[in-house]
């Protein structure tokens, strides 16, 4: 049974991602206690399945490993992992949480040597690489994931791949008969944090996501370009592996669109004027990238990444937001329709992989939300005062690249602590 | 099965002596076969379909057809009124919409009905065949229905572009709907599933007054189906089975192929199926004759 | 804790130390060599009943120094965690097991390796001692905000707000900043449809009622010295007078100035007072007061207005802006509605190229623009013409045409200038070694501008800047990293931004000063080493007093005495050990890691004699980013060459040229050093280390030759943490060099 | 090149949009164009025509009156509502596209002999005579409309045509003399001319 000590003057952080984690640090290391609920078996979320940041092209995981020393070495925060808050009562500086705690079948005695994942041998899909890859049924959700323990998939209980997981593990770490749990506990202020979701694909239905196998999206390109990833760092066409060098980034896809999403996701301008540089680093002068826009929107500071993009001659604008996308019968090649709309220029342009920027859908659901809060109509949490003790950190408030989710977490860290301090001060 | 009523809205072309009679044909067998009555809304008008626009205003063109829903819900009271004309269908649809968004123009809509006593409630459903064959009746209650399967035919189902835009079948996809192919399945047939000209526009419009630029689209869509070795092209719509069959000879004339591709409607497909003849399924009715579908009938 | 030392070692034989390995070996090394006054196995030492094995001898047994021998320091440190002694891992698994094939013909080799991780590991913590406070640190709750524009203003309510008394220094004579001449603001709650009030008065309201806020205004920072926790500011009035006020923390926050547009004849706008820059309309507009805009000429009210987009913004051109103000669209909008709201047949023209309206705010307001029927148009404007009605030429991007059209008023969409002070690396900091009198005078401030902060630090008087004047932080993941500890910059000093993120911007620098303020107070050491408790002290007899310390610490930590001697200032200070790196006579130590703490692990490592053939590889890894990489090698069962000895350092920065001399000494056939990423876009987590050591070791060279070694015995790489193939390839190259070249001649 | 018929002064100037919104069928909905061209693109008949949706919107925005309606852009639209479907910003399209080819023909300022425009106008006139269409009608008149030797032409070009529409009684010859038709011809005619009356009216109204 998890134990959580908890009063009313600790914080909760709800998501584990970079703003989550960036918020529980900041006040843990102001002496405040946390505890920080995260749904995956490991924080970090969505930058640890990014290659690359814009605009500097560090890696993600340089920083998440100070992030992640910061936590191990912590004793102020409390990390719950495969766990999602389900209830939220009382107000600002008296709320009571309830977390459903989902069996892992794997306890904290694991020391992560990885008997397990060799002793299984059924296969699934690898979710941290959006299904591009093949875990074990006994995995470790990637080489840097924080807690470093591995996790049993349930899609394994019952079968003799789970016996052979327990008793591969001299640790006794192995626990299958682990069942879902509820805990419940106090905190005097909540930061939601819960960050965001690619939007699904499938629903653009002009693009043929579900129909051409060459039509993937920017955050399954990430993995694809990551040398640690599914394809070893090749960019390839998933109809027959052959190396893409002819390549389409078809920017708005589900964004500024009243049929899919209602907001500018932010962002996705800089990821494609970063993938291009994976195109560049990965194909040389051989690869050619088309960015089809309606407005490039970097991000202030960060324009004159835009400016050395559009000084590469293997990278092309189109001023146009692709009507649909049809395929070559022969070469499985996607063909791009529609018009540049600077003048009026018909094309029908044909490309070995189509790369669609899909946007940021908040992952905020305002029906399933445990409290009553100011959403807007994005999905979106509003920086309204009627929410309390309640305080949105990252891509719940906004669409946000990492940079300004970080800093405004910290922000929200802060009004956080604001409401501990002033139950501190009352009570004395 | 218990029986359905509904108001029926056949149109222009489905009159007896009309481009599409032999679709009401078919239609008629299909569903006593299914048990749907079809009472016609008497004294309907034609809904100005989406050409209109050229002579006739907004707010005359949706009087058009408030003329029609409003005479179905003084004679048919209580029923859906349904059509089998993309174009029917659409600007009816369309017509309820927009009168019941724009209260000003329903208000005048009436003051217009008001010259002959006709009142408008616009409460009245307007669906299309296809929608009640894939919600109301199912695919399951199709393929019970089957006596003479049509195996080993393959068919391209041609969905057209105003059965499918802008409100669709079933919240189907826009771009890629299936309720045909699945009818098709439903009565043994072979559908094919990767057919890109299933939406494209046959350019019905264009027509008669510039044939080339409808000819062209038109050449588009049968060579798919020939490159997907289609026997057959399936599709719901009077305008685009019009359009892509009568034309073949000038297409060839004009490009040199030598199209010869039947076109037919889903419903002679399902009344030949059921296991009704060749007249009931309004196979005479073809300019290029389905001669696969004549043998099946003809057994 | 008394000073008596108590050594205890621990070898854990789980995750197959025990079958890969001879653990009562490696006991009987902890013991006889490595002086273990105990030493203990465990099969299992993670486990509860392992972790309070330990726990019983700390407090049982007393000990003070333990060794444990087991998987990476990186892994387990939870269970790990003896915060009240010294400790040392040495790394069996990820290091040694993982790394080397399971079979008979290595398992000599694979022996070694653990035995000389043990010998490493008990050396070192035998030279250790336990980091503790210097009782230098008071904690000092008040917060130092200067400039009180709206994130001044915003910084100061939210730090009130969290119960820390606050002063607002501002050079004017009211708070407000630009703000307080705007008509109305960009909208920050949904629906993002109408300007809305800036708030600036009830910020002030507030500012004014709150007994835990001071305001100076007319008021300037004549003098910051000391450190977090105990900055002592001089705050000097117009009139003269000067008060000093001690802080925990500071604060930044001076805003921006407006791009000059007369810079760029083809705007016209210094030939037409009816051209006004964006910022100049919103006083016209406040004039208005409701009323008709009307235009500065001839005060005719305007019918047409155009306003003109990106005006020397993201542009390559010399004298331009290179980057965006990012905002500077979503003003249009607000703009043009100040004209549609006022009279709706007023026509509102925006020729923009992109249209930057970012987010669900951005778009949605963009939209509401539309709906009041502003024109969008994307076109390059190539010169406005004066005139009584003005034309404004343009192309027209869409319709594809040069054209033009009449405005009565010409905005321009000017770009932001932080208002940061002078860049203290304007020009690169050296040391004349001849002429000493020259580093007493201060190096010369990058462009004439007034120093705002006016520190009194070795490495220059202001924050410095990262691109562009801007004082950004270079780190994606985290925005508030500062090169002067304590001293947090927000707002457009930081990055172009509107007033929603300004505001946030302002809490979170709040944040980072409140816990800047409460660690000194503790004596921690702030981001990346937070919480850490060891900091830099130096031998004073043995200091040649020759400033590299101070030159090269790269966040300013390090003044000097009027002697010349180095002034650490803890609280200042990151703990990379730079300033170790940099010490020619190694006088600079810290509690737990020294010159000394490697120079033994270096000396305990076994060096077989030269018939043996087999050679000793140092390896000096980074922890940030090197030796995780390493460490998931061991996890992928990538293979490491058994010659090699890792040692972790705190960063390449901290490397003491001595270790490298010492090692080559005693024997090593081959050194590899890895650091981060260095340059421009530098992921050194201590910003200059992995220069400074690329550039100390360029002077390797010299050694070597004078030891007449090959050069190729030393080299130094960048690894990224994600080199998980490469950097063990490194290593490996370097045991193929060494096969190549041939042993070293240094062998006793 | 900037057009002539457009007065230096009525550039980017609201009135000729305006005037749009009060006059054509959701005119209210140009301004609402961010130019993405997802229209143009979907458009199956984009290859035939000058102008874009999307561009006829910003030539609007742009004042360019003259050029708008007197362009045969709108007469392509098949009414096929692809645009529709996939518009980002929910633009009525199709309706937009009618709309300004019907307000053009109030203007009379259609291109001359635009075959379609003159197509829709029978039809019109084919289905006011008698509540319903008439196609044999319809199509014989569409063939005479260029006068009675190039009608006889278009005859004999679709001869074929017509035997096999006859053959598979899918055209009725007898259709010539009166035809299909609703009981209450008068009515129906009534009923819309007042719809035209008041539509008309509101027209006067706006401008």
């Amino acid at each position: 049974m998890t134990e959580v000590i908890a009063t009313n003057q600790t914080i909760l952080v709800v998501g584990g991602g970079i703003s989550g984690l960036t918020a529980a640090l900041e006040a843990a290391e102001t002496g405040k206690q946390v505890v920080l609920v995260e749904k995956r078996p490991y924080v970090g979320g969505r930058v640890t399945q990014l290659y690359k940041y814009f605009p500097k092209l560090c890696y993600p995981t340089c920083g998440l490993e100070i992030n992640q020393r910061r936590a191990k070495m912590n004793p102020n925060l409390t990390i719950l992992t495969m766990a999602e808050v389900t209830d939220i009562q009382g107000e600002a500086g008296n709320y009571t949480a309830s977390v459903k705690i989902s069996p892992r079948y794997v306890n904290d005695n694991c020391t992560g040597c990885g008997d397990c994942a060799k002793a299984v041998s059924a296969e699934f899909d690898d979710e941290y690489n959006y299904g591009l890859g093949k875990r074990k049924g006994a995995y470790l959700p990637h080489r840097m994931a924080h807690p470093q323990r591995y996790v049993i998939d349930p899609a394994i209980l019952g079968t003799e791949d789970a016996e052979k997981a327990k008793t591969a593990c001299k640790a006794g770490a192995v626990d299958l008969d682990m069942q879902e749990e509820t805990v419940s506990f106090k905190a005097g202020a909540v930061v939601w944090a819960t960050g965001w979701q690619p939007y699904d694909a499938n629903k653009i239905q002009p693009y043929g996501y579900d129909r051409f196998q060459n039509v993937i999206t920017n955050v399954e390109f990430e993995r694809m370009a990551d040398p640690n990833g599914p394809t070893g760092g090749k960019i390839v066409r998933p109809s027959d592996g052959e190396v893409a060098k002819n390549i389409a980034f078809i920017q708005c896809a589900g964004s500024r669109d009243k049929n899919h999403l209602l907001h500018c996701s932010r962002i996705c301008c800089m990821a494609t004027l970063k993938q291009t540089h994976y195109v560049q680093e990965a194909l040389g002068d051989e690869g050619k990238s088309t960015i089809y826009y309606i407005d490039i929107r970097a991000i202030d500071r960060f324009e004159d990444f835009y400016q050395t993009v559009r000084e590469n001659p293997n990278v092309s604008f189109i001023k146009s937001k692709v009507a649909s996308i049809t395929q070559n019968r022969e070469n499985s090649n996607p063909v791009l329709n529609g018009v540049d709309t600077e003048g009026y220029h018909r094309y029908a342009n044909e490309h070995d992989l189509v790369v669609l920027a899909v946007g940021m859908q908040p992952s905020v659901d305002k029906s399933s939300f445990p409290v009553d809060i100011v959403i807007n109509e994005e999905g979106f949490i509003e920086p309204a005062t009627e929410n309390g003790g309640i305080f949105a950190a990252g891509c719940s408030s906004d669409a946000l690249d990492v940079n300004r989710a970080v800093q405004q977490a910290t922000g929200a860290a802060l009004r956080a602590i604001q409401v501990v301090n002033r139950v501190a001060g009352t009570e004395g | 099965m218990a029986k359905k009523e509904v108001s029926y809205y056949p149109g222009c072309s489905s009159q007896t002596g009309a481009s599409s009679s032999n679709m009401m044909r078919a239609t008629q067998t299909m569903c006593d076969e299914l048990d749907i009555q079809l009472n016609e809304i008497p004294d309907w008008n034609c809904c100005g379909a989406s050409i209109g626009y050229g002579g006739g205003g907004e707010l005359p063109r949706l009087t058009l057809s408030a003329r029609n829903i409003a005479l179905s819900e003084q004679h048919n009271p209580g029923q859906e009124i349904i059509a089998t004309c993309a174009a029917c269908w659409l600007s009816t649809r369309e017509a309820k919409e927009r009168l019941h968004e724009d209260a000003n123009m329903f208000r005048d809509a009436n003051t217009a009905l008001n010259e002959i006593n006709l009142k408008l409630n616009n409460q009245t459903p307007v669906r299309h065949m296809v929608e009640v064959l894939v919600e109301d009746i199912g695919f399951e209650a199709i393929k019970a229905k089957v006596k003479k399967p049509l195996e080993g035919l393959k068919i391209a189902s041609y969905v057209g572009c105003q059965t499918n835009r802008p409100f669709g079948i079933a919240e189907e996809s826009f771009e890629n709907p299936v309720y045909l192919d699945h009818i098709i399945e439903s009565v043994g047939a072979d559908s094919i599933p990767t057919y890109e000209k299933k939406v494209q526009c046959c350019g019905g419009a264009l027509a008669f007054s510039e044939p080339e630029k409808s000819q062209e689209m038109i050449h588009g869509i049968i060579e798919a189906a020939y490159d997907h070795g289609a026997d057959l092209i399936a599709t719901p719509c009077p305008l685009c089975q019009a359009n892509v069959e009568i034309y073949q000879d000038q297409i060839n004339a004009r490009f040199g192929s030598k199209f010869n591709m039947p076109v037919v409607y889903y419903s002679q497909l399902m009344s030949v199926a059921f296991g009704r003849n060749s007249k009931d399924s309004a196979l005479d009715g073809q300019i290029i004759r389905a001669k696969s579908l004549e043998d099946i009938a003809g057994k | 804790m008394s000073d008596e030392k108590k050594f205890a070692g621990y070898i854990c034989t789980g995750c197959g130390i025990g079958e890969r390995l001879d653990s009562s070996q490696l006991e009987m090394i902890a013991t006889r060599e490595g002086k273990m006054q105990s030493c203990k196995q465990h099969e299992m030492l993670c486990s509860s009943e392992g972790v309070q094995l330990i726990r019983d001898d700390i407090s049982n047994e007393g000990a003070t120094h333990i060794m444990i021998a087991a998987c990476s320091r990186r892994a387990k440190v939870e269970a790990f965690n003896f915060t009240e002694v010294a400790m040392t891992r040495a790394n069996l698994r990820e290091g040694v097991i993982w790394v080397r094939p399971d079979e008979p013909e290595h398992q000599e080799t694979t022996q070694e390796m653990a035995d000389d991780y043990i010998r490493m590991a008990c050396a070192e913590l035998r030279s250790m001692k336990m980091p503790k406070a210097s009782g230098e640190q008071t904690l000092n709750k008040t917060i130092l905000v200067v400039g009180g524009g709206i994130t001044g203003m915003s910084a100061a309510i939210e730090s009130a707000a969290a119960g820390y008394p606050v002063h607002i220094v501002e050079k004017q004579g009211a708070l407000g900043g630009q703000a307080a001449d705007y008509s109305k603001a960009i909208p920050t709650r949904s629906p993002y449809k109408e300007p809305r009030d800036t708030g600036v008065a009830e910020m002030i309201a507030s500012i004014e009622a709150n007994d835990l806020i001071t305001v100076h205004l007319n008021s300037t920072v004549a003098r910051t010295a000391g450190a977090p926790g105990r900055f002592s500011v001089d705050i000097a009035t117009e009139s003269g007078t000067v008060n000093t006020e001690t802080f925990g923390a500071i604060i930044q926050a001076t805003g921006f100035k407006l791009y000059d547009p007369s810079n760029l004849p083809q705007y016209g706008y210094s030939k037409s007072p009816d051209i006004v820059t964006n910022a100049e309309l919103e006083k016209l507009v406040k004039d208005a007061n409701g009323g008709p805009i009307k235009r500065p000429s001839d005060g005719k009210e305007v019918k047409a207005v155009a306003f003109v987009q990106n005006v020397g913004q993201s542009s390559t051109e010399e004298g331009q802006l290179p980057y965006h103000s990012g905002i500077g669209d979503l003003i249009a909008i607000k703009q043009a509605m100040y004209f549609k709201d006022q009279n709706s047949d007023c026509d509102t023209t925006i020729l923009f190229n992109n249209l930057r309206t970012p987010g669900a705010a951005g778009e949605d307001f963009y939209r509401a623009g539309q709906e009041k029927m502003i024109t969008f148009s994307k076109g390059n404007v190539s010169e406005v013409v004066p005139g009584d009605s003005l034309e404004v030429k343009f192309q027209d991007l869409i319709l594809d045409e040069e054209t033009s059209m009449q405005a009565d008023l010409v905005v321009l969409d000017v770009g932001m200038i932080p208002n940061s002070g002078p860049d203290p690396y304007a020009v690169p900091m050296v040391i004349d070694e001849e002429d000493e009198a020259a580093e007493d005078t201060p190096p010369p401030p990058s462009v004439s501008v007034d120093s705002i902060l006016n520190l009194d630090y070795r490495q220059g008087t202001d924050l410095p800047h990262l691109k562009n004047g801007f004082t950004d932080s270079h780190f994606i993941c985290f925005p508030y990293e500062t090169r002067r500890t304590g001293i947090y910059a927000a707002g457009p000093l930081r990055r172009p931004m509107d007033m929603r993120q300004a505001q946030d911007d302002a809490a979170g620098a709040a944040m980072k000063a409140i816990q800047a303020a409460e660690n000194a107070g503790k004596g921690m050491a702030a981001h990346p080493r937070a919480g850490d408790l060891s900091f830099p002290s130096f031998r004073m007899d043995g200091c040649t007093q020759c400033k590299r310390c101070t030159v090269e610490c790269p966040f300013g930590a390090i003044n000097e005495d009027e002697k010349g001697y180095p002034m650490f200032n803890e609280s200042r200070c990151r703990r990379c050990g730079t300033c170790m790196g940099a010490c020619p006579v190694r006088v600079i130590s810290f509690e737990n890691y020294s010159v000394e703490t490697v120079n033994q692990q270096i000396k305990n490592v076994d060096v077989p004699e030269e018939f043996d053939e087999k050679p000793r590889i140092l390896v000096l890894a980074c922890e940030n980013d090197a030796y995780p990489a390493l460490d998931q090698a061991g996890m992928n069962g990538v293979e490491i060459n058994p010659w090699a000895r890792v040692i972790p350092v705190r960063c390449l920065g901290s490397v003491s040229l001595s270790w490298i001399t010492d090692s080559l000494n005693s024997g090593y056939d081959g050194i590899v050093l890895m650091g981060c990423a260095k340059g421009d876009d530098y992921q050194c987590h201590f910003v200059r280390g992995s220069a400074m050591a690329h550039e100390r070791m360029g002077k390797v060279g010299d050694t070597l030759s004078s030891l007449n070694l090959e050069p190729e015995r030393v080299v130094v790489y960048e690894v990224a943490i994600t080199d998980i193939e490469r950097a063990p390839k490194l290593i490996n190259d370097m045991a193929e060099t060494v096969e190549k070249i041939g042993l070293s001649p240094f062998k006793f | 090149m900037s057009d002539l018929n457009t007065a230096m002064t009525e550039r980017y100037r609201n009135s000729f949009l305006m005037e749009v919104e009060a006059n054509v069928e959701e005119g209210e909905w140009v301004k609402m164009c961010m130019q993405c061209g997802v229209c143009a693109g979907s458009c199956p008949l984009g290859n035939a025509w000058e102008h874009t949706p999307q561009k006829l919107f910003m030539m609007i925005r742009a004042g360019k009156r003259e050029a708008v309606l007197s362009s045969d852009a709108m007469w392509m639209c098949t009414s096929c509502y692809n645009c529709i479907a996939r518009c980002p910003r929910g633009l009525p399209i199709t309706h937009i596209m009618h709309g300004l080819a019907h307000y053009a023909k109030r203007l009379g300022l259609v291109p001359k002999n635009q075959p379609t425009q003159q197509f829709s106008q029978i039809f019109w006139d084919n289905l006011m005579k008698k509540g319903r269409v008439n196609e044999l009608k319809l199509g014989l008149s569409m063939y005479f409309k260029d006068g009675f030797g190039q009608g006889i032409k278009n005859a004999m070009a679709n001869k074929q045509l017509g035997q096999n529409m006859m053959k598979a009684k899918r055209m009725n010859a007898m259709e010539f003399f009166g035809g299909h038709g609703i009981k209450d011809t008068s009515g129906l005619q009534k009923m819309i001319k007042k719809a035209q009356e008041i539509e008309d009216a509101k027209y006067q109204g706006n401008s």
